[in-house]
């Protein structure tokens, strides 16, 4: 019985199964059968960050979607489980939402070749055909993020707090650097707590930050909060990336670059629709409208900083801006 | 550079040193009076996440500081009275009962915030408040005297605490409960009771720490605390039950984060030393105790349930 | 002594009955104290003196029977309710906080007129006026792990005095104590019962009842087997009513000849745990079959000097240890017990067993790695519970089978189980410390006629005690240790009580 | 015998007891309890192959849990499982980077030795810290699980990283995939079930073996109950207890390597937290172990029962939406419930058995001086 869901409160956007119960309807009926879609993420599904957007990317596609999601599945042996599960509970298509789940995929797909499954972010589908593999150009959005920055930095110094030197994170804050240098900022200051949980150190990053003359912040990960509380308690303009921050510091928050990964979703699942399960690696960019750059329409952005980061985004899809990494 | 500009940097890491060393000073020192009286409580990790979470949902939904404050400390209580249950009339293994805590509180905070909260919202901070006088003096007065109300709470406990286990009756009850509980209790001092306050206290302390860190942060993620609690315990035997050597720890260890996030920030250790660094404090810790080597003993009568014989 | 002038009845207990799971502590016990008088509680271990006692002082609930204060009837329940009732308790382990002060342990549970502060000044002036009063001298503001024992009897004395006890209950306080000091308490007891205050004393100590007893009750197995009268019984009488049969009550010993220094000991000096020097330059030889006995007031150094020749305790530069010639003086407590010796600790609950093993466990704790007991590196368990029946039979310990844990035996059987385990090695030197104290004079007489075949099998054998009786029974030479120095070596054939105490004391120079 | 089933039924009913209130609280997030045991029961027992998935879970548990029964039997308390797993499963790693063409015969064993070395050096050092400096364990083994986290976490970032990562400059702190000869073998086609699991069982009997039929374990268990009449007796207390946190340690090391080379993925790798590695088996291995009584043997049922509630909670969170954070405050709520019920069942079990109740057994956590003391 699927009444239990109905009994929810709304605190989830989420439309949800009961994948158990439904297994008396036969996945071969041709028409009027959803799209079976789950997500497995490492982070809350709300954390208004990575695993967000991906969650609200599948909720914009255009098309009759039946989400699942396992979410806050750090442990990697767990999210493992709970890609396999969703396979054999006859999900279409399973995302593993984790560059770290990778590892398990590759053993798992194989399992299952009717599923596709998405992989990111990965720039590679380690030659299984039923796996997509997906990235974003998340240094793209940190060049952008980081010319504006440095258009209102007045003293030239710019702070960054990330988590651990990896993956997503260094693309973002490698663009960023190459951005704020070249929009003119003398020098970026970037730290890395060793956490991607500890609030209370990127705080503190952040205020470490503060003391050396760092007038605006960005960081990349979902410990950030704390450093954008930092940022907002010290009327420091803040730049997210990932989903939009805006709510965190409405009126600190210059621009956050989102993640819209429906572009390429709908192309993956265009592909499977045509019988192609997988075996293609897919990128968002700025190019491709995956990639956007979301000013906040409640902070006052000089017109000259806002033309340089138009100029700017046109330069990296014209490809003439190198974000150096 | 300056030596002006040197100065601001160290009055700067002195500051933040001593924000960081809050929470834990708070919970260090909570678990000094519980484990004066005889019990070692390894849940308050736990306890700190709940009350967190309690205050920042409060705070969330009604805008009002004192308000929040007020439920981290009654959740912090009632873990108490759980905790005093548990160990007082259930006699449990103490270090065994205090992971249960905080597996619980650990669990359940998360299992609240996803479903009462779910995307962080930024709540309003505790304010700064500037001492008249004190902050207005060079260097210690931006470093020491320009904090949030509960940090300096937090420092004003240290001497209060002192006070109440050195010189009042009832401190004096909960050394005797901890040391020898049969010679407290064959002077008619209730062993039960004197335990069961301290634990109280303990854990509304650690309630406390886990306010004074959500609201100097202003957001709360599952598993905020990231251990907080157990660094708490460990500064306990670090600062050998003495308030303020607890104190001392706490600094010590606020402090060296404070400095390797400052030596980050400016580019003074590289980058992929930056774990390496971040080991910093754990590792003083440790080392800081073998060369102290305080051969000061615990409570006789830590983790010993009473039973009369 | 001065019998009453009063007659009237203080305490009065009127068919109590106590059970524990499995045990009957107290069966239709009845027994009283009246003002001016010290009646005595006699009984083997385990007689259920203290629990009676207990019950009095409000630690445990009676069953069965009533108590009458005063002629009315009581109902205490919490010490609290005892010390408001005006009863105070020396208990039989002492009840003191070590590293609180003299003063802040009397200050304990007592309310303040500084509340919520402690007035320890006004605690500390009125100790002073007490000690004063009873001849109890004890500096307040001292911490109390530096006192020694007998200070400590005293701190417990005027815990209860500072309550104002009418009536005080003395748990065996005599068996930490030497002779002297045995004596300045009786008189500060004597004192205290003119005054008109009621006691009860338990002791095991035969001579020190028939001193300071009115009145004697015999407990035997939870019940009262009599009672009696100094006048009217002797030493052997009250053995009998407590044991149920006759009881040797001085050691006999045959003649041997005693061979070479076994145990050599040159220029030892100690540190202590005070960080002074405990044992000073202390050189002593033990012979192959003779009891060398080591009397002295405790805390003279006799604990440390008995921890240094076990290897628990390390000696300072200079000193040297020798058994059977060979150097132990910086071996492991292991190597030692390897070359011969056995170590009987003063504390048997803390050093001498493994309180929650079992007694076949502990009667293997030293050698439970040795070839008769291991099996292809496994625990030979059949050969350890052959051994451990054999060892129980042969040391008639009183226990319902050997797997039943140790703690719940009775004190003496417990002794009688270190015993059984350091004697079953046939040591060449044997080191016992206080090996009676708290042990009931059936048990004792059994230990000291196994002490007395160490003796004769030519083992050196070292016993330091603080009851002077006992060395003076047992030894053939008597070392009295001051200070943390031999003052003086005595043939036993020649000791003489008088001198031997005076020495202790430090008053004779020899 | 009755004494003995109802000291089994106590522990038991207060582990139901705490099943109760986890299924209020399921109530009250709006699930049905009997859905959400469904949930639970079928995603830990519902195929061969999550049976299987169980037991790869409760692998490092019972590995954890035999150390910390060792460890809590000689009165050392062992907080330093994280990092003991991760320092066993680091050596682990660097023997099968090492000497990645062994064949597997040799290569496992060798892997598995390193996982225990590399434990064992861990849990040495909280214990000659405590037994010859004075350091209290709970204190340095927090402190090296931190030190431990990051020391990975700059080993798989740095000098471990798979060098394709770097080329590819994504830069996931993982090692590259290692030696297919490392790898534990399967045992049950088409399952998870691996070697790990028997090396785990194995380990267990042998530490039941070592703590109540070797001397060594009889010296332990002395150590912890006195070490004043264990010292007095000839034994080595501050030998022993470095043994106590070494061999605890030890049995977290072998736990890491397991984890590594039992894992689907074949290589370690790091979210920046311990616990995403190890799946906090430091912290859970306490749990089963006093579930089972700190009884090495009764760790293993134990380990199972925690090991199908973690992974029937996935299954309950893909089901039915619920966190999975409810079953960590589950997990929780059995350890309070069952150690609260740890003095109920002795006092029962005296009755039952008309004998004075065992004052010293739950007095497992004295603490340890090493200096003779001088007050009574
Ligand atoms: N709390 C208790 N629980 C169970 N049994 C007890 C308890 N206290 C005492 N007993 C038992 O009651 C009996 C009487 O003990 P009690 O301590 O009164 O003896 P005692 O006469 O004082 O002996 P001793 O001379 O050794 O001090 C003993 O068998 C003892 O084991
Ligand atoms: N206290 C003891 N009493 C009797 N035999 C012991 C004792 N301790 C150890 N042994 C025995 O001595 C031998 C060595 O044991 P073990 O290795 O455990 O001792 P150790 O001194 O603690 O260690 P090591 O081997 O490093 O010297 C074994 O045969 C063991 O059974
Ligand atoms: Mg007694
Ligand atoms: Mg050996």
């Amino acid at each position: 019985g699927g009444s239990s869901a109905e009994d929810e409160p709304a605190t989830t956007t989420v439309p949800t199964t009961e994948a158990a119960g439904a297994t008396g309807s036969e996945t071969t009926e041709p028409v009027a059968a959803p799209l079976r879609v789950a997500i497995v993420a490492p982070s809350a599904k709300d954390d208004l960050a990575f695993t967000q957007s991906m969650v609200d990317a599948v909720n914009a596609l255009d098309r009759d979607i039946e989400l699942s999601i396992t979410d806050g599945t750090f442990v990697i042996e767990d999210a493992a489980a709970a890609i396999r599960g969703y396979a054999e509970d006859g999900n279409d298509v399973v995302i593993a939402h984790g560059t770290q789940f990778g590892a398990s995929l590759i053993e798992i797909a194989p399992d299952f070749p009717d599923v596709t499954f998405l992989w990111g972010t990965a720039t590679d589908t380690q030659g299984l055909d039923n796996v997509f593999a997906y990235s974003p150009a998340a240094d793209e959005g940190g060049y952008v993020n980081g010319i504006v920055a440095a258009g209102i930095s007045e003293s030239g110094i710019i702070g960054v707090v990330g988590p651990l030197e990896a993956g997503d994170a260094v693309a973002y804050i490698k663009g960023f650097e190459t951005g704020a240098l070249d929009g003119g900022a003398k020098s970026v200051n970037i730290t890395y707590t060793g956490s991607f949980g500890d609030v209370a150190l990127a705080a503190e990053a952040a205020q470490a930050h503060l003391v050396n003359g760092v007038d605006v912040l960005t960081g990349s990960a979902q410990m950030v909060v704390g450093a954008v509380g930092v940022a907002s308690q010290n009327d420091i303009p803040w730049f997210g990336t990932q989903a939009n921050q805006t709510s965190l510091a409405p009126d600190l928050v210059v621009a956050s670059q989102v993640y819209h990964w429906e572009v390429i979703l709908e192309e993956m699942l265009s592909l499977r629709d045509a019988g192609v399960l997988g075996g293609q690696a897919f990128e968002i960019n700025l190019a491709n409208g995956g990639l956007v750059i979301e000013f906040n329409p409640g902070y006052d952005l000089p017109e000259g900083v806002r033309a340089a980061a138009d100029a700017a985004i046109q330069g990296i899809i014209g490809g003439t801006i190198d974000t150096g990494f | 550079m300056s030596d002006f500009f040197t100065l601001t940097v160290l009055v700067a890491v002195v500051g933040s040193g001593v924000r960081l060393a809050t929470p834990y000073l708070l919970a260090g020192l909570g678990e000094t009076v519980g484990q004066k009286s005889g019990v070692l409580n390894l849940g308050i990790d736990g306890v700190m996440q709940l009350s967190a979470f309690s205050a920042y949902f409060v705070v969330l939904k009604t805008d009002n500081l004192m308000l929040g404050v007020l439920a981290g400390l009654a959740v912090g209580a009632v873990m108490g009275v759980f905790y005093g249950v548990i160990t007082i009339v259930f006699k449990a293994t103490q270090g065994i009962s205090g992971i249960g805590i905080f597996i619980f509180g650990l669990g359940f905070s998360d299992l609240l915030f996803q479903r009462l909260v779910g995307t962080p919202k930024p709540i309003r901070q505790l304010p700064t408040i500037e001492i008249p006088f004190l902050s207005e003096l060079p260097v210690v007065g931006e470093a020491l005297f320009q904090h949030n109300p509960l940090t300096y709470v937090a420092f004003i406990l240290v001497p209060v605490t002192i006070l109440f286990l050195g010189k009042t009756t009832f401190g004096l009850n909960i050394r005797a409960v901890g040391e020898n509980p049969h010679a407290a209790d064959s002077l008619g001092v209730s062993v039960e009771r004197t335990r069961y306050v301290a634990i109280l206290i303990g854990n509304t302390m650690a309630g406390l720490a886990g306010v004074a860190l959500v609201l100097e942060l202003g957001i709360f993620q599952p598993n905020l605390t990231q251990g907080l609690g157990f660094i708490a315990v460990a500064l306990v035997y670090f600062g050998s039950w003495r308030p303020s050597h607890v104190m001392a720890g706490a600094l010590l260890y606020g402090l060296v984060n404070a400095t390797v996030l400052q030596l980050k920030a400016r580019n003074i250790i590289p980058l992929s030393f930056s774990e390496l660094a971040a080991m910093a404090p754990a590792v003083l810790t440790i080392v800081a105790l073998v060369i102290l080597a305080q051969r000061v003993k615990g409570p006789a009568a830590l983790t010993k349930p009473f039973i009369r014989h | 002594m001065g019998t009453s002038n009063t007659t009237k009845v203080l305490l009065e207990m009127r068919g109590i009955t106590k059970r524990f799971p499995g045990v009957i502590a107290n069966e239709d016990v009845d027994f009283d104290v009246r003002n001016g008088e010290v009646h005595t509680l006699l009984g083997e271990n385990g007689a259920g003196k203290s629990t009676l006692m207990k019950i009095v002082f409000g630690l445990y609930q009676a069953d069965e029977g009533e108590v009458l204060l005063r002629g009315e009837p009581i109902d205490i329940r919490s010490p609290s309710e005892a010390i408001a009732a005006r009863i105070g308790m020396v208990h039989q382990h002492f009840m003191l906080v070590p590293p609180l002060t003299v003063a802040e342990n009397v200050a304990l549970g007592l309310s303040s007129s500084r509340r919520p502060f402690t007035d320890l000044a006004k605690v500390s002036t009125r100790i002073s006026e007490i000690s004063d009063a009873h001849g109890l001298a004890v500096d307040p503001s001292t911490e109390v792990w530096r006192l020694s024992v007998g200070e400590r009897q005293r701190v417990e004395i005027i815990k209860a005095l500072y309550r104002d006890a009418e009536l005080l209950v003395l748990d065996e306080p005599t068996a930490v104590l030497t002779p002297q000091e045995v004596d300045d308490l009786f008189v500060i007891l004597r004192r205290m019962v003119d005054d008109g205050r009621g006691l009860i004393f338990i002791s095991h100590k035969l001579h020190e009842v028939m001193a300071l007893s009115d009145r004697i009750t015999v407990l035997r197995d939870g019940r009262v087997a009599g009672s009696t009268t100094p006048a009217e019984a002797t030493r052997e009488s009250l053995a009998r009513m407590m044991v149920g049969r006759e009881v040797r009550l001085t050691p006999h010993k045959g003649k041997v000849t005693v061979g070479d220094a076994r145990l050599s000991i040159r220029n030892l000096t100690v540190i202590g745990d005070r960080g002074t020097p405990a044992v000073k330059n202390l050189s002593l030889d033990v012979l192959g079959g003779e009891i060398l006995g080591i009397a002295g007031v405790s805390g003279n150094g006799q604990r440390e000097f008995a921890e240094a020749v076990a290897g628990l305790r390390h000696t300072e530069p200079g000193g040297t240890i020798t058994m059977d010639g060979a150097d132990i003086t910086t071996s492991s407590t292991r190597v030692r017990r390897n070359l011969g010796l056995a170590y009987v600790p003063e504390e048997r609950m803390r050093d001498g067993v493994v309180a929650e093993f079992s007694v076949s466990e502990n009667l293997v704790l030293v050698n439970h790695g040795s070839k008769e007991f291991t099996k292809r590196g496994l625990l030979a368990t059949g050969a350890i519970r052959r051994r451990s029946t054999e060892m129980v039979k042969q040391f008639a310990v009183k226990t319902p089978t050997i797997d039943t844990p140790i703690a719940s035996l009775s004190g003496g059987n417990i002794q009688k189980v270190v015993m059984a385990r350091e004697l079953s090695a046939s040591p060449g030197v044997l080191l016992a410390c206080q090996p009676t104290r708290g042990v009931d004079i059936g048990s004792a007489e059994y230990i000291h006629s196994r002490l007395i075949e160490q003796r004769e099998r030519g083992a050196a054998t070292l016993v330091v005690s603080e009851d002077l009786d006992e060395i003076l029974g047992l030894a053939d030479r008597i070392a009295v240790m001051y200070e943390g120095e031999i003052v003086a070596i005595i043939d036993s054939a020649d000791a003489k009580r008088e001198e031997i105490g005076l020495l202790m004391a430090g008053v004779l120079e020899t | 015998m009755l004494s003995k089933i109802v000291g089994s039924a106590v522990p038991v009913l207060a582990a139901l007891a705490a099943f109760l209130v986890g299924a209020v609280m399921l109530l009250v997030l709006g699930a049905s309890p009997l859905d959400g045991l469904k949930a639970i029961l079928d995603g830990a027992f519902g195929s061969g192959e999550r049976l299987a998935a169980t037991a790869v879970k409760a692998t490092p548990l019972i590995l954890v849990g035999a150390g910390i029964s060792i460890a809590f039997r000689a009165r050392v308390i062992n907080i330093g499982g994280e990092g003991q797993i991760i320092a066993g499963a680091l050596l682990a790693t660097v023997v099968a980077l090492a000497l990645p063409d062994l064949p597997s015969v040799v290569l496992i064993p060798l892997v598995l030795m390193g996982g225990a070395i590399g434990g064992t050096i861990l849990g040495a050092i909280p214990g000659v810290l405590k037994a010859y400096a004075s350091v209290n364990e709970i204190l340095s083994t927090i402190m090296l699980n931190l030190v431990m986290v990051q020391f990975m976490n700059f080993l798989l970032r740095g000098p471990l990283i798979d060098p394709l990562e770097i080329a590819a400059g994504t830069r996931i702190p993982q090692t590259q995939r290692l030696s297919d000869n490392a790898a534990l073998p399967t045992l049950v086609e088409g399952t998870r079930l691996h070697l790990g699991v028997v090396v785990a069982v194995v380990a267990a009997v042998i530490a039941y073996i070592v703590l109540w039929r070797m001397p060594l374990g009889f010296r332990l268990r002395a150590v912890g109950h006195s070490p004043e009449a264990a010292r007095a007796a000839g034994i080595n207390v501050e030998r022993n207890i470095t043994y106590a946190l070494a061999i605890s340690g030890m049995l977290g090391g072998l736990a890491g390597a397991i984890l590594v080379f039992g894992s689907e993925g074949q290589r370690m790798i790091t979210d920046g937290s311990a616990a995403g590695f190890t799946g906090a088996a430091g912290f859970n291995g306490i749990v089963a172990a006093l579930f089972g009584g700190l009884h090495p043997l009764w760790t293993i049922p134990s380990a199972f029962l925690f090991g199908a509630l973690l992974t029937g909670a996935t299954q309950l969170q893909r089901v039915l939406q619920i966190p999975a954070a409810l079953a960590v405050a589950l997990n929780g709520l059995v350890v309070i419930f069952v150690i609260s019920s740890a003095r109920f069942r002795s006092y029962i079990q005296s009755i039952i058995e008309k004998r004075p109740s065992n004052r010293a057994s739950e007095d497992l956590e004295r603490p340890y001086s090493k200096i003779p003391g001088v007050d009574t």
